[in-house]
């Protein structure tokens, strides 16, 4: 994997970052960067902006001043980056297909890791024999999970995940937390959103607190 | 890491989309309920004078079968957008032109074709006269995939609304309307026993032009209204 | 003079047409009047909002 | 830069507009009214009637200055939506969505009085003619246009949508105003020209450029209006506009 | 602990929906302009002849106006469903037949209404003889009602299901074709120079039976829908 | 408050109580009750039945086999009790109306209780200051504290809290936790599910577990 390059430079980069809308801020001026290895927890109350700032990280929200840049680049509207992968509160999944043909369209879409398939993926998740059934007759977590085999499947430098405990039973906090430690091993980077409120397994190690910027 | 080609892009997209709309199979068929309902309801309102009816049945089945394209058109983007597949559609590494090219495909494919289809049913239902059905299917051959393309480009402004049905249907419509009159226009002028090629050749001049405008118009439309 | 507001037996067709030109653009006159109270008393109760939530 | 570019530049910043708008706009209804009140003046007391049309023909000088004005002020809001969707400019945004509701105004006042002179001179009030149709067409395209712009939340996007589907509109001006060429029509054939001769005596065309000249300063001076609104509301949390309001009462600090 | 009074619960809801339509008072107008532009389609489909617009004035507003009611009834429930507002309705304790009644009455009062103010603007569209007016008036004021109740009792079914909107349509118009044979009927008869009030009092008898039945069985389908 | 008489009889009991759907069994044979002052914690994994177990306590779906009594009544289909308040995954709320609009509405359906009004409630919930704005523009945190808002103004016996701790910041937490305690000594009892994911500030006195049934 061709990470060797990109180790110089980081792999997000956010320059006095604001967001406001209709004129007011919602967070006020953030700088920070991640590097391929960073797993990084954003904390705020409710309200804070925790999920604006994934959408503005993501390209989906344009800032009102200050720059993002991937790989060095700015993200701009007319060329989203694409070496990102976001879990939002809606995880984009069809519930009329089953959480296989869910996960095969995914890797249509945006191409597959080498070594691994999708039922390997839903297996790791915890879901084996849940592969053929509609998503519908999920409950809120098992959907949950369909969600992240998706993140192990299909490749990006980058995960953005919006509250990704929300949700999870235990087991399913500690699924994640194995998750990102191994992306983070590949040399990928994630920013992870939370109220911390979560008995967490493993210390997080590094964090940014959002405070309402009026 | 690689990420798969647009070509294979677009045969996920549109092998989705057709197994979705499998799955929900009997919703597919509304549309086509919907213009059979309103073609049937117009004899209901006038009385059965096959003299009236006749006059009218080109009309009213252009009408009713664009009235069911319009109506399911909202539907297009809605449950992408509801369920955060929308989003990973403009985040994912492909142009979004092609990708909403092949998403109005399948608009016009799973509409669009059930109603051509059941034209000549409709057509019956009103007595047209056989003769001028060649030119009615002709007509909305034509007009349909005008329909799609145009109406893709107005759902993608309206897409980041709660409920925008309606406006969907007033932004549509004066796009639409030269569609109608052309046409429906070819279907009177043969019932005249007129010429009724140039209509239909303004009709195919202005889908080719459609068809390479719309998917990048809609693009375009769509990042306005998602960011 | 009341020639003048017959016209000639259109007055029904002219005056009307004179009244909604007038009408028409007084409402449109009017409008940026009262959005622009309606604005500027927004902007005082979401200013007094703010105040009052800082000091807690 | 040369001073012209600057001063646009300059005009572009909402501050600087409000001051600018708020100066002009006395004088400009100033100037739309006395213009006004002369081109109504020649149209109602020194034209003399029509040979064929009588009295009727008055409803020109209100019908063919909105039915200009109605095109006018939708190319005015397409030009601007097209600046803000390629330079993203606040202003032009701005501007274009404020002239949506002038020019749908206008255009309505077309569509009656059309109507009412239809009634005497064609006997009808309506008839699908591709004029009138179009004109038809073309309010519902600035209903859609404001519609638009309300349905959507955020002000900016709300306006940056709504351009988009101006600019898609635009074909219909066209037809708007060659239909009476292109398709033989009940409606009047083009009579007045700026550039070559005019088929309409000079007593009865002076009050029709005085008002048409009114009703232009007019759309000017409702468009800074509305705009001066427009940008306060938009730019409500700057501190430019809390220095416009009276300091407020909760001053403790 | 006292829970409320049902005179106060339904005031409370009457005054909810009053508001949350004031505050999308953009969505109210669009049945109204729905109507407005299927009316207006027709010239274009059939052409300008005013001889047969004034033919097919009368029944085409009436569909006009039973299709935009139509596509409105599919709200009736479904923000409330979706934002469980339903579930919450239902284990009020409150007649449910009661509180739907209130619903209905406010739909009614939010389409029908506007759409019978607009009816003599469409019937200039169309070129409706004026002295017919009166007749069409009555007729759209006695069978909207109608299909605001019987529309009330068949959403109420098909609540639970995402997407029913077509099949929803496909549930009413069998219900809701003899209102519009009597209406419309009413109105050709008005034409013709025949006597049309039989056809309007069958109307309202049936009306006064739907609007104490309706309510009762809507509430039966709601819960059997939910549950 | 008239709760002497129930105090004898439980406010609910479930006896052997069964669901299942399409003959796959959901949560097997339950048999508990609720006197007033109970709280009780459903815990269980993602897809155990915690959610539908509710619906069926409301009323909402109908047990399969098994009783549900409310002070000593069935709860049958076509007699729902009203003496039960249900807070589900959907909270019921009005985003194009303001917080308190939505409040109002609810005591004008349901009633209000003594000595309490929608502003003082929604200033104890923490959201003094946004009574007045729709509430589409408040988080997801904060809409949920609308709903706990509406929970204290109309008069319930039984409380049926879905993961009333979903969205909440650490404060929000402690503020159900105060709520449901208040409600216990008021004599109202409440049942609340969860997948003991989160930092609870102050321990359960009684848990249900719901495992699989199959
Ligand atoms: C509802 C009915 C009508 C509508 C919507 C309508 C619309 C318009 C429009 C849009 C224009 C401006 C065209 C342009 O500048 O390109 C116009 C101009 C004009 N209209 Fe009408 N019109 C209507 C009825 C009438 C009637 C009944 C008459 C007189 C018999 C009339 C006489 C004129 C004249 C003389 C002009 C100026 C033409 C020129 O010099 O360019 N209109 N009308
Ligand atoms: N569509 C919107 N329009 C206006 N304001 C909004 C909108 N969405 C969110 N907000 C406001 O923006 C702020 C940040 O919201 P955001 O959803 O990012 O918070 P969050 O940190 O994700 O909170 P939570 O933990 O509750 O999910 C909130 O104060 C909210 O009131
Ligand atoms: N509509 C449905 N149709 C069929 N099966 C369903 C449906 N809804 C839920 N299920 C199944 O019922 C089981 C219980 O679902 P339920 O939603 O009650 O779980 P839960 O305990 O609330 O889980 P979570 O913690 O993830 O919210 C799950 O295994 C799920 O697969
Ligand atoms: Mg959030
Ligand atoms: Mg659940």
């Amino acid at each position: 994997m061709p990470h060797s390059e990109t180790e110089s430079l980081p792999l997000l980069q956010a320059q006095s970052l604001c967001f406001a809308r209709n004129d007011e801020a919602i967070f006020g001026p953030l700088d920070f960067e991640l590097r391929p290895g960073d797993v990084v927890l954003i904390e705020g109350d409710n309200g804070s902006g925790k999920t604006t700032l994934l959408k503005v990280l993501s390209g989906l929200l344009e800032p009102s001043s200050g720059n993002v840049l991937l790989h060095g680049v700015p993200l701009t509207l007319a060329k989203l980056s694409h070496q990102v992968a976001l879990l939002g509160h809606l995880p984009g999944l069809k519930l009329e297909l089953s959480a296989l043909e869910n996960l095969r369209f995914a890797t249509g879409m945006g191409g597959i890791r080498p070594g691994i398939t999708p039922r390997l993926a839903l297996a790791s998740v915890g879901l084996e024999g849940y592969g053929d059934v509609p998503l519908r007759t999920l409950s809120a977590g098992q959907r949950k999970r369909v969600a992240l085999a998706r993140l192990l499947l299909v490749p990006a430098a980058l995960w953005l995940l919006d509250e990704p405990y929300a949700n999870l039973d235990r087991e399913g906090i500690e699924l994640v937390n194995r998750l990102l430690d191994n992306h983070a091993h590949r040399g990928g980077a994630a920013l992870i959103t939370s109220h911390g409120a979560y008995a967490f397994t493993s210390g997080m190690p590094r964090r940014i607190a959002l405070r309402p910027a009026a | 890491m690689k990420s798969g080609t647009t070509t294979s892009a677009c045969l996920a997209l549109l092998r989705r989309d057709l197994l979705l709309l499998w799955r929900r199979r009997g919703d597919a068929l509304n549309p086509m309920l919907f213009a059979v309902i309103v073609v049937a309801l117009f004899p209901f309102a006038l009385g059965p004078e096959t003299a009236v009816l006749a006059r009218i049945a080109a009309g009213t089945i252009f009408v009713a079968v664009l009235l069911a394209m319009l109506l399911s058109l909202d539907a297009l983007f809605r449950s992408d957008l509801e369920d955060g597949s929308l989003e990973q559609l403009v985040l994912s590494p492909h142009p979004l032109s092609l990708l909403l090219g092949c998403k109005v495909f399948v608009h016009w494919l799973t509409t669009a074709l059930p109603l051509i289809l059941i034209a000549p049913l409709l057509a019956q239902l009103l007595s047209l006269p056989p003769n001028m059905l060649p030119v009615l299917l002709v007509a909305l051959a034509l007009a349909t995939p005008l329909l799609s393309l145009i109406g893709a480009v107005c759902v993608a402004l309206t897409v980041g609304m709660r409920r925008s049905g309606m406006l969907l249907t007033l932004l549509v419509l004066p796009l639409i309307v030269p569609a109608l009159i052309f046409g429906a226009g070819a279907c009177n002028a043969a019932q005249d026993g007129l010429a009724y090629s140039a209509p239909l050749l303004w009709l195919a001049a202005w889908l080719v032009l459609s068809l390479v405008l719309a998917p990048l118009a809609a693009a375009a439309a769509l990042k306005i209204s998602l960011t | 003079m009341a020639d003048f507001f017959a016209m000639h037996g259109y007055a029904a067709y002219v005056w009307p047409a004179y009244a909604v030109f007038a009408i028409v653009l007084i409402a449109d006159a009017l409008t940026p009047l009262f959005a622009r109270r309606r604005v500027l008393r927004e902007i005082d109760s979401r200013q007094r909002r703010a105040a009052s939530r800082k000091p807690t | 830069m040369n001073p012209l570019l600057l001063w646009f530049h300059k005009l572009g910043s909402p501050p600087y507009f409000y001051r600018f708008a708020g100066r002009w706009l006395p004088w400009l209804y100033a100037l739309a009214l006395i213009s006004g009140c002369a081109g109504f003046y020649g149209a109602l007391f020194t034209a003399p009637a029509d040979y064929q049309q009588g009295d009727s023909f008055r409803i020109l000088y209100v019908h063919v200055p909105c039915a200009w004005m109605s095109l006018f002020a939708y190319l005015f809001m397409a030009a601007n939506g097209f600046v803000a969707l390629v330079w993203r400019i606040k202003l032009s945004e701005t501007l274009a969505m404020a002239s949506a509701p002038i020019g749908a105004a206008f255009t309505f006042i077309t569509l009656v009085t059309g109507s009412l002179w239809g009634k005497p001179t064609w006997g009808t009030w309506w008839t699908w003619d591709a004029r009138l149709t179009s004109e038809l067409v073309l309010l519902f395209l600035y209903f859609g246009v404001i519609g638009l712009y309300h349905a959507i939340e955020d002000r900016r996007q709300a306006a940056r949508a709504a351009a988009f589907l101006a600019l898609v509109g635009i074909v219909n001006l066209p037809i708007v105003h060659y239909s009476v060429i292109w398709w033989n029509t009940l409606h009047q054939a083009q009579t007045v020209s700026l550039l070559g001769p005019s088929k309409i005596a000079p007593s009865m065309l002076w009050p029709l450029l005085t008002l048409a000249f009114a009703t232009h300063v007019y759309f000017f001076a409702s468009l800074l209006a509305r705009t001066r609104v427009a940008l306060l509301e938009l730019e409500s949390g700057k501190d430019w506009v809390r220095a416009l309001l009276p300091s407020p009462e909760t001053g403790h600090g």
